[in-house]
């Protein structure tokens, strides 16, 4: 167990350093992104550790190719942030050159992603997308116990008087830096990735000091998968919108009349998509695996 | 209602403060951001008078000179102790009365006695609260009681 | 003049913060027990933090980028008394037991 | 001074590592995890400067509200786990 504990502080610490280092605009990915990763790695080994000596083998099979699913579907993210992608250096050159006439955003490296490489950051999205599908297919089969108990969230809000003041005053605050960094993206380091992380983060610190069962009933699980689907499907739609317009796929200078102003709007748009699915599938994977312990706490 | 006005007071200023970009665009964007957080917020029940503690806001900004200063001195202490060693230290705990009647009060309190290097509060149970200090003069200063009254002030 | 002046104490701030935290962190390193440690990493979170902030403030002057460096020196120093609060007790009731001086015990 | 003082935020980090890596409580290591986040967000702040680049301080504010949220995440599974073992030995 402290073994376990060691190895996360380490990889912390490396993945620390790493953003520190690289020192660059879409460095927030890399440190927003991984501590909370940690903390959904941090959960399941935690299971884990404790299934593999109580729990039957198809448990212990269950989490592992869950934690396998999730890691590997969040794995997509960190090359989003890093410059030195090898899939970003050889075209740079013309990228830095052209971008800041052709889209006439000042964040080249939105612009870069959302625009000339707007095939790839679907993609990604996608991938998030099917991630969370994965985790909730495998997670939720048994959801008739996840009802968590309410005396569990009663507990929990009294015992830390002060984290509770306090957080219910961060998270307003939080939530609207989210957007910030949302809407921002085109002018500052940001975007929909790390605006969907914030956000989400923001959730799930209301669900840790509040109760799972509070969180739930003000953000509904059901809207939120209507939502992680509905980012894929609006990145996707400028792209269709885009098409009828006579212009290729994801090719947004037709969207206005000046093909700036629409590359700019379709940017945006897209970057909204990627937001809300981000958003929507971090928080759906934090409720499948709190809802998974506090039935399997129950069930014990 | 007033406090869901003053939220979004705040996350306005925040919104104008961070931006630097005030284009028709950004700023319709920023007024929706506005209203959805103040939404999602109002729907997490986080919106009441301990988040927006409007009630006593008026005499907060001369309790906190009071405690910069206290926090100066105390952080000039504790850095003498480290370099002295720990030989100059006699770490010890108590268990302090707390005169506030809300739990806003009470969280000011014992942030308060955090913040200042020195003391740590450990916990907060039945109307007291565990401190631990570094120094045995760290504890007999709280005990005296300064820093309770002025934060039990506040909440008039 | 004023200027210089303005020069001359944002570098005074960051100095000083500079040294703080160098404290606080050799306090962290030196101290006994953790409960002690904890009041050493507070050295470094309230006034060196706001110290350093405050010279990069003075050396930015009256922008955006001020009322940033404000919002991280407030956003720090709301939560840092929480997180070390939040992080006692949490040691408290792991049964964790403070390093007491003989002499103090009553 | 500004390289000076980033140069004392990376030496607080070394010795932030340094006692994460001592220990011996968990305690002490959520503690040096801790310093070294928020020495990250004023290194951050420092280096945006150093390089004239303020838009980090974006950055630097993120990772001040993620560190905040992951050291309340890794205490409430500690107390979790702990709850459970205790309920399993009782």
């Amino acid at each position: 167990m402290l073994a376990g504990i060691y190895g996360l502080l380490s990889a912390s610490f490396f993945v620390s350093m790493d953003a520190v280092d690289v020192a660059f605009t879409e460095a927030a990915v890399g440190a927003g992104v991984f501590p909370l990763l940690m903390l959904t790695a941090l959960t399941v080994t935690g299971r884990y550790e404790q299934t593999a000596h109580r729990r039957p083998r198809a448990a212990f099979f269950l989490v592992l190719v869950t934690g396998a699913l999730l890691i590997l579907g969040t794995l997509d993210m960190p090359p989003f942030g890093s410059p030195d992608a090898p899939a970003h250096t050889h075209v740079a050159a013309r990228y830095i050159q052209v971008s800041p006439t052709e889209i006439g955003i000042p964040n080249m490296v939105t612009s870069v992603l959302a625009d000339y490489r707007a095939f790839d950051t679907l993609g990604e999205v996608v991938v998030v997308f099917t991630a969370v599908v994965g985790v909730l297919i495998l997670l939720t089969s048994g959801e008739q116990r996840q009802q968590s108990s309410p005396a569990n969230a009663v507990e929990t809000m009294r015992s830390h008087m002060i984290l509770r003041v306090v957080s219910k005053m961060l998270i307003p605050l939080m939530l609207l830096f989210a957007l910030y960094v949302q809407f921002h993206g085109d002018y500052g380091p940001g975007g929909g990735f790390q605006a969907g992380v914030i956000f989400a983060a923001a959730i799930i610190l209301y669900a840790m000091l509040f109760g799972l069962a509070k969180a739930q009933a003000a953000i509904k699980p059901s809207i939120l998968r209507l939502l992680a689907a509905f980012g894929v499907l609006l990145y996707g739609g400028v792209g269709v919108v885009s098409f009828l317009t006579g212009a290729n796929y994801l090719d947004y200078s037709r969207l206005a009349a000046d093909p700036v102003v629409g590359r700019h709007i379709g940017i945006l748009a897209i970057e909204l998509g990627v937001g809300i699915t981000v958003a929507a599938a971090m928080i759906l994977i934090f409720y499948a695996f709190a809802g998974y312990a506090t039935g399997r706490a129950e069930a014990e | 209602m007033k406090h869901c006005l003053s939220l979004a007071f705040v996350l306005m200023v925040l919104w104008l403060g961070n931006s630097g970009y005030y284009s028709p665009l950004l700023l319709s964007l920023g007024a929706f951001s506005v209203v959805f957080a103040v939404w999602v917020s109002h729907r997490m029940d986080v919106v009441d008078h301990e988040s927006q503690p409007l009630h006593l806001s008026g005499h907060i900004s001369f309790f906190y000179c009071w405690l910069v200063g206290k926090i100066i001195l105390s952080n000039i202490d504790v850095v003498k102790r480290i370099w002295l060693g720990n030989k100059s230290i006699s770490p010890c705990f108590a268990r302090l009365p707390m005169d506030q009647k809300t739990d806003m009060g009470k969280v000011i309190y014992a942030n308060s006695i955090t913040l200042t290097p020195g003391t740590v509060s450990m916990d907060i149970e039945n109307g007291t609260v565990l401190v631990h200090a570094l120094t045995a003069e760290n504890i007999a200063e709280l005990k005296g009681g300064e820093m309770n009254r002025r934060v039990a002030d506040l909440e008039l | 003049m004023l200027a210089g002046m303005v020069t001359v104490l944002s570098s005074a701030c960051l100095l000083l913060g500079a040294f703080l935290i160098i404290s606080g962190a050799v306090g962290v390193l030196r101290f006994p027990d953790f409960f002690t440690r904890m009041h050493a990493a507070g050295v470094t979170e309230t006034l060196a933090t706001t110290l350093i902030l405050l010279g990069l403030m003075l050396f930015a002057g009256w922008t955006i980028v001020s009322f940033k460096l404000l919002l991280i020196l407030l956003f720090i120093l709301i939560t840092s008394p929480v997180a070390s609060h939040a992080l006692t007790k949490a040691a408290l009731h792991g049964n964790l037991q403070p390093l007491v001086n003989e002499n103090n015990e009553q | 001074m500004l390289i000076a003082s980033a140069v004392a935020i990376l030496v607080v980090m070394a010795m932030a590592i340094i006692r994460a890596l001592l220990g011996p409580t968990i305690y002490d290591r959520i503690l040096a995890v801790n310093l070294f986040g928020t020495k990250t967000v004023l290194l951050i702040a420092v280096i945006g400067f150093l390089f004239g680049r303020p838009d980090f301080l974006d950055i630097a504010l993120v990772y001040a509200l993620i560190n905040f949220i992951s050291i309340v995440g890794v205490l409430r599974y500690f107390e979790y786990s702990r709850n459970e073992e205790e309920g399993g030995s009782l």
